[in-house]
């Protein structure tokens, strides 16, 4: 049979296509929920870091040891630790938030080091306090640089909900361990395409929402460039 | 929170969350219990996917993220009771209601079994190895594969039963592509795998006989989070197990696993056949 | 749990034989090294070429995306399938998963060489290739370096899936003690995936130091002694 | 409002002597320039005025009270500070940058943008730049913005920190023109920070010279600081053109203005063995006719030689002797305000008005305090360093 | 080495205009300086003489050859480059750095580093910087390995853009006052961008000045273009002091030096009604005595009034000029090359040498062409645009 065949035979169950839509569902709420988590944890680094400097070290080394833990193990160990069930999504949701956080923390700290002395400077000199400084002023302009640790994160994420189909939470996961059980081709192929659909259009949409939120950085009128501050 | 999850997962509330266990067949079971609830007029049913081995399915049932899942007789007793030396349908299933613990029922078994077999490959066979007896002899310079837990559950038995002390336990999966594919190329001689399961034919495998009754029986049998399912689901789903015979559940997997089918689909046609709705 | 973790850690059975831990972490070193081979193969010189030429970024970088959003499980379960072998199955995952962080590393190392120091590289007389080898190369080290730090912690991370295959590896502590709700086990296999992928990560930085130039060390602390 | 510096030592954790024992007065509505080579200290000095920098000896009082017991957020909101880059935020437009104090002082929004809108004229800005952002503007223009927006709360004290040093030099002259422009209107107490003698020397009622380890060298009227250095360093650091420089401060006075031979553009002028200078309808000075020069038929501007710098009647004595210098002539052009030509000066009628002046040398003995020649009250400084 | 400019256009791909039919010669052996305002064109015009750019029309030649037909990375490394910011290699040690072009044509390591050791002294570092890396220099050390990397093939022809402008004033001038020293011991030819008028009437022997939009204004010897600006837009570009700047290119020639009173430190002086010169026991002058002024004892320098700007002899009339502006006693004072004083001058001297001096202007007609009164040979250039 070939993979078109295949495919056409697979997409023609109306129960698969309703599956399909459930894990879709699924994945999107098991990858972007953390997303946001994420942002806020490393937001709230990033404050701690500014304010208090000697935890910066701390923060990066805790950042990085998050990331060396595997996920399947982190999704297995949350629940002994705070005590859900295991089969809860909530296991899931924590992992990622606490991946995204890692993986966003040195860029957060980077943005808000990044942002010009002169602007600080003069933000204080204008009587700001810190906390409205830090709002006002430093956390906006480190959008540019975090937004683009916020995709790399974000298609990371739509990435790893998969393997959460091993604890049986994990979104278009389930296609992949249903189609390596019957060696099918078909729910494999479709999983990832939809994964990638997936992460299409998330990647799309936070490029248009850093466009919203860096309103200074699109160049609105012809006479100067604005220097574009885009890290791959 | 999340609003996939709903409220409490497999509570009162009559939503039914139905498990199923890495063995394939698992999934299609649980998608015929849920189309047999439906058909008792249960109308928040799902199916997860499947998770794990045993040890998650209870512990799911027991904290009740599930309500409901599939099992067999035999190594679910075995699971409660390490001693048991019930073998037979009967015996298994007399012993069972005992050895569960506090917050776990069956329901009525089904006819339909699908046992534990250790497999070999054709080449094997055909040197007169068709027992696991024939095959005792040689187990020291075998190599077998089987899923992570097999070791724990097995290897006293058959080292006590057939005097049988393999040269390595290999894990592989539950009777899955990987355990295939392992015995296939030959990197293992012997495998675990499951009577009804269609590889083992498709692939030419040849199931040993356990002339010492080493496997206990493994009738279906829904395993249940007590006192969940109302009477006249309980009642359901004792019709489909009932209905469900080996042959049955056969070619149910045949269906499943080498037609590709949905496995809701299929439940779905068994359901419609057996007058199950 | 953690005193049944530390139960399986002083359990001796776990630490011989095929199953034991020794063993376990040569096979998963052994995973991570092979896909860390053949992904640096392919990413490096990519990475180089697109940040020397300049030409290609735009297609680079999204094709980065592209391949960082291929979920690994799904990879390696469609070439298990496709290949019938359980070994390369998931090294594809593997190198999949590890080519877009250290060719996005050697891209922007190169691409971030002070402007003024290429166009030195060329005022003096030098051809494309000696400007990439004698100058950008070098002060693009640390950033290539550190793609493929970024690469390496996550192939440890990862490489458990190649369990999933029926491989062995520190996955199989995952996929076995999961299968059993074994915690002690699960919770060891974790320990030894970070403390693998730590000590790995120290080995690099220490490759880092000893590699990157002195000079470009230098620039680098002072402008960051600049920004601080 | 005045700023005094009371002995005021600034000492950073690292050891670094940044300030020490700096005082001096600013008095209220003046000018002072601090001036000196990199790190000697003067940006440190000019943010202990805000607490942006806490001194670690003496104290920095504003009308007499110490400026340490003010909240530091609300003190700062009534100082202005304007620095290098203008320090303008990139996410904000103009209007949003320059409404910044004001909306922190809890003016209403429309309010606060209504004030910006103001301001923008204030410092010459079109109302149409109000929308775009920083990265916008030129050079120029963001330090504009920058002023505008220190100037928002209308604080009584202006700080500003090398704001013009980003900027090319011709839109840095503009730049400080309409500074001193806005200082006269306004009459702020202003301190500016400058590594620059020239820009000193141009903007400050008063200049402090300070040295490398944060001590004054000299504070004084830029006169004062370039025609009479207290020492080497200063000497040096005013640089060697000071001789003439100095000249800015020196008013025309008496300066006799010659006539001068003419001839208008569209004329036929006669030969003559002199020099003519060739004026248009408004007797604006467009060139020189050299001696001895024919023209074909009527004077038209190909006919000339190119004219020196002009000098503006009223103006320092720099001015004229530039022009006379400059002049093909050797006589400088004079013209009033409208750019009319008035007559012409020699170089020699300068030195006449120089020699005429005042000796204005009061200091005989080897004090280091500064002189009294000021452009306005008396300074009040302690320079304690002596002659080197 | 000749380099030639014949009718140079560069129009880069956006369509920007950067260099207009660029005609000029810089003679074998001489600095010719580009100045002109930002975006003018003088990096583009640099540029194309090693072929980092490539024109759009017209050819640049060396002795006659079209670059062009050169290849490129050859070319290139027979020509000295440096830019601003130097450009260094972060990763090379500042003898690795300088080595760079012998070994990439091909010498040994050994006498590759052998050079490089010689430029460094060259340059004026001292041997034990060789080993030191780009970051562990300071700004004016980095310039000097810049211009020290540029020499070491020895290249005839030598490309310098902005290469001071990263450094403070000071260091400035002394990286080139190294520059003409240089160039005087090496005789390179050299092309020199600078947008600094005063440091391109200090190094060239030509200055280029460019407008925006990438045409050459005017090309002459500094004092050309200082005394005789073609136009508004070069007369506004030089300065308004360029009357006095011009005073560079006069040369003292028979300036009148005067006797003067003098005091030596040490001595007990008579009352006086004259200034008196307070020199030490060198002869070098310390400060001057006021008139009726009154000292205790022996004369120490407490009791002086800090002296003027210095004279030296056989310099141009400028610092002359200055000498005597700034001296307390209107007397500027002459020293020779050792620092002892010879004797005062005063402006009115200056001015007699100024007036004596031959007029210089010989284009009395208004023809762009520039002027012939060159330090050296009549330059060669077209600037075509007509009079403002
Ligand atoms: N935060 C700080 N910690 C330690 N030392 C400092 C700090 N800020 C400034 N210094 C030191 O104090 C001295 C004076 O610095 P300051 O910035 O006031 O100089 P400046 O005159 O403004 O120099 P520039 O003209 O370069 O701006 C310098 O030696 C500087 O290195
Ligand atoms: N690579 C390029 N592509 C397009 N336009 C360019 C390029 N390089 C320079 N230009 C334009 O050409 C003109 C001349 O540029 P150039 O760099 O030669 O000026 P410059 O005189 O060296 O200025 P500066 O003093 O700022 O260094 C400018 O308008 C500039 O914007
Ligand atoms: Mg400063
Ligand atoms: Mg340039």
């Amino acid at each position: 049979m070939s993979i078109t065949d295949e495919l056409a035979t697979y997409l023609g169950s109306a129960n698969t296509r309703a599956q399909l839509w459930a894990a879709l569902a699924e994945h999107c709420y098991l990858a972007l929920l953390p997303i946001l988590l994420g942002v806020v944890l490393a937001v709230g680094a990033g404050w701690l870091g500014r304010t208090w400097p000697p935890v910066r070290g701390t923060l990066a080394v805790a950042a990085n040891l998050v990331y060396t833990i595997p996920s399947l193990a982190l999704f297995v160990v949350i629940p002994g630790v705070i005590g859900t069930t295991i089969l809860d999504s909530v296991n899931v949701v924590i992992a990622l938030s606490l991946y995204t956080a890692a993986l966003l923390v040195r860029p957060m700290l980077d943005a808000l080091d990044a942002v010009p002395q002169a602007v600080t400077a003069s933000a204080t000199a204008m009587g700001y306090r810190p906390a409205r400084r830090f709002f006002g002023v430093e956390l906006p302009l480190a959008v540019p640089v975090l937004a683009a640790g916020v995709r790399v994160a974000a298609v990371s994420n739509i990435s790893l909900v998969s393997v959460g189909a091993l604890i049986g939470v994990g979104g278009l996961g389930r296609l992949f361990t249903d189609g390596f059980q019957r060696e099918y081709y078909a729910p494999i192929v479709v999983g990832v395409v939809l994964t990638l659909l997936l992460a299409l259009v998330v990647d799309l949409l936070l490029v248009l929402l850093r466009r919203v939120l860096t309103p200074w950085q699109r160049p609105a009128s012809p006479n100067r460039p604005v220097a574009a501050g885009e890290a791959a | 929170g999340n609003p996939l999850r709903g409220g409490a997962e497999g509570g009162d509330d009559g939503r039914i969350v139905i498990g199923a266990s890495d063995v394939g067949e698992s999934l299609l079971l649980a998608e015929i219990y849920a189309g047999a609830l439906r058909g008792a007029g249960a109308d928040d049913v799902t199916v997860r996917p499947p998770v794990g081995g045993r040890e998650v399915l209870v512990q799911a049932l027991r904290d009740r993220s599930l309500t409901l899942a599939p099992d067999y007789s035999g190594n679910l007793l075995r699971h409660f009771d390490q001693d048991t030396s019930a073998t037979t349908s009967a015996e298994v299933y007399r012993e069972l209601p005992g050895a569960l613990p506090e917050g776990l029922e069956v329901l009525d078994q089904s006819p339909a079994e699908n046992t534990d077999m250790l497999v070999v490959r054709g080449d094997l066979a055909a040197q007169g190895v068709r027992t696991i007896s024939d095959l005792a002899p040689r187990c020291d310079r075998l190599v077998f594969g089987g899923p992570g837990q097999w070791g724990e559950r097995w290897r006293a038995e058959i080292r006590e039963l057939y005097g049988c002390e393999f040269k390595e336990i290999r894990t592989t999966d539950t009777g899955g592509p990987v355990t295939v594919e392992a015995l296939r190329s030959g990197e293992v001689q012997v495998a675990n795998m499951f009577s009804t399961s269609a590889s083992v034919y498709s692939n030419g495998f040849v199931p040993l006989d356990d002339d010492r009754d080493m496997f206990p029986a493994q009738n279906i049998v829904p395993l249940a989070a007590e006192g969940a399912l109302s009477a006249r689901e309980r009642a359901a789903l004792d019709r489909v197990s009932a209905a469900l015979t080996t042959e049955k559940l056969t070619d149910l997997n045949v269906e499943f696993s080498e037609r590709k089918r949905n496995p809701a689909d299929i439940a779905d046609e068994f359901l419609a056949q057996a007058g199950g709705r | 749990m953690i005193a049944e973790t530390l139960a399986w850690l002083g359990d001796p059975a776990n630490w011989s034989g095929p199953g034991g831990v020794p063993a376990r972490v040569l096979e998963h070193v052994g995973y991570v090294a092979l896909a860390l081979a053949i992904a640096l193969v392919i990413a490096v010189p990519v990475g180089l070429l697109v940040g020397h030429t300049g030409k290609g970024a735009v297609l680079l970088v999204g094709a980065g995306n592209i391949v960082r959003a291929l979920p690994t499980l799904g990879v390696v379960t469609l070439f298990f399938l496709l290949l019938a072998e359980s070994t390369p199955a998931a090294v594809v995952g593997l190198v999949v998963l590890a080519v877009p962080p250290i060719m996005a590393g050697t891209y922007a190392g190169v691409q971030a060489v002070d402007p003024h120091v290429v166009d030195a590289a060329s005022g003096v007389g030098m051809r494309g290739m000696q400007r990439l080898w004698q100058v950008e190369v070098p002060i693009a080290l640390p950033m290539v370096l550190g793609g493929v730090r970024n690469a390496v912690l996550q192939l440890v991370a990862t490489a458990a899936v190649a369990a999933y295959v029926g491989l062995g590896g520190l996955g199989r502590y995952l996929m076995d003690g999961l299968a059993i709700l074994d915690y002690a086990e699960v919770v060891a296999g974790a320990l030894f995936t970070a403390a693998l992928a730590v000590v790995l990560d120290l080995l690099l930085a220490g490759l880092q130091r000893t590699v990157v130039p002195r000079g470009v060390r230098l620039a680098e602390l002072a402008t960051s002694k600049g920004a601080a | 409002m005045t700023i005094e510096f009371r002995g005021v030592t600034k000492r950073y954790e690292d050891g670094a002597l940044a300030v020490d024992e700096l005082s001096l007065t600013v008095p209220d509505g003046s000018m002072t320039v601090f001036v000196g080579p990199s790190g000697c200290g003067k940006t440190t000095s000019l943010r202990m005025v805000n607490r942006m920098v806490e001194p670690t000896g003496g104290e920095v009082l504003l009308d007499g009270r110490n400026v340490r017991d003010a909240d530091p957020a609300e003190l700062r909101r009534g100082i202005g500070y304007v620095i290098q880059h203008a320090g303008l935020f990139p996410h904000r437009t103009v209007l949003g940058n320059i409404a910044t104090v004001p909306m922190l002082s809890g003016w209403s929004r429309r309010s606060a943008r209504r004030r910006a809108g103001e301001l923008l004229d204030t410092v010459g800005l079109p109302a149409e730049l109000g929308s775009r952002y920083p990265a916008q503007l030129s050079g120029g223009q963001q330090q504009r913005v920058g002023v505008a927006r220190a100037l928002a709360a209308d604080p009584p004290v202006l700080l500003m920190d090398e704001p013009f040093s980003a900027v090319d030099p011709v839109v840095r002259e503009g730049l400080q023109d309409e500074l001193l422009d806005l200082q006269r209107r306004l009459g702020k107490t202003i301190v500016f920070v400058t590594h620059d003698i020239d820009e000193a020397v141009r903007l400050g009622d008063r200049v402090a010279v300070l040295r490398v380890g944060g001590r004054l060298a000299q504070y004084g009227t830029p006169a004062d600081v370039l025609r009479h250095p207290v020492d080497d360093f200063v000497a040096e650091f005013v640089g060697k053109d000071r001789g003439y420089r100095g000249l800015s401060f020196l008013s025309a006075g008496d300066l006799e203005v010659d006539d001068v031979a003419t001839a208008a553009i569209g004329s036929v002028p006669e030969d003559s063995d002199e020099w003519r200078l060739a004026i248009d309808a408004e007797r604006r000075p467009r060139g020189w006719l050299a001696p001895g020069s024919t023209v074909d038929g009527r004077l038209a501007e190909v006919d000339l030689v190119a004219g020196g710098s002009l000098y503006r009647r009223g103006t320092s004595l720099r001015g004229a002797l530039d022009a006379a210098l400059s002049s093909p002539a050797s006589l400088g052009v004079v013209v009033d305000d409208d750019g009319a030509t008035v007559g012409v000066v020699t170089a020699r009628h300068v030195l006449d008005v120089i020699e005429r002046h005042p000796a204005s040398v009061t200091a005989t003995s080897g004090t280091a305090n500064t002189t009294a020649t000021s452009r306005t009250a008396n300074p009040t400084a302690t320079s304690r360093t002596p002659r080197a």
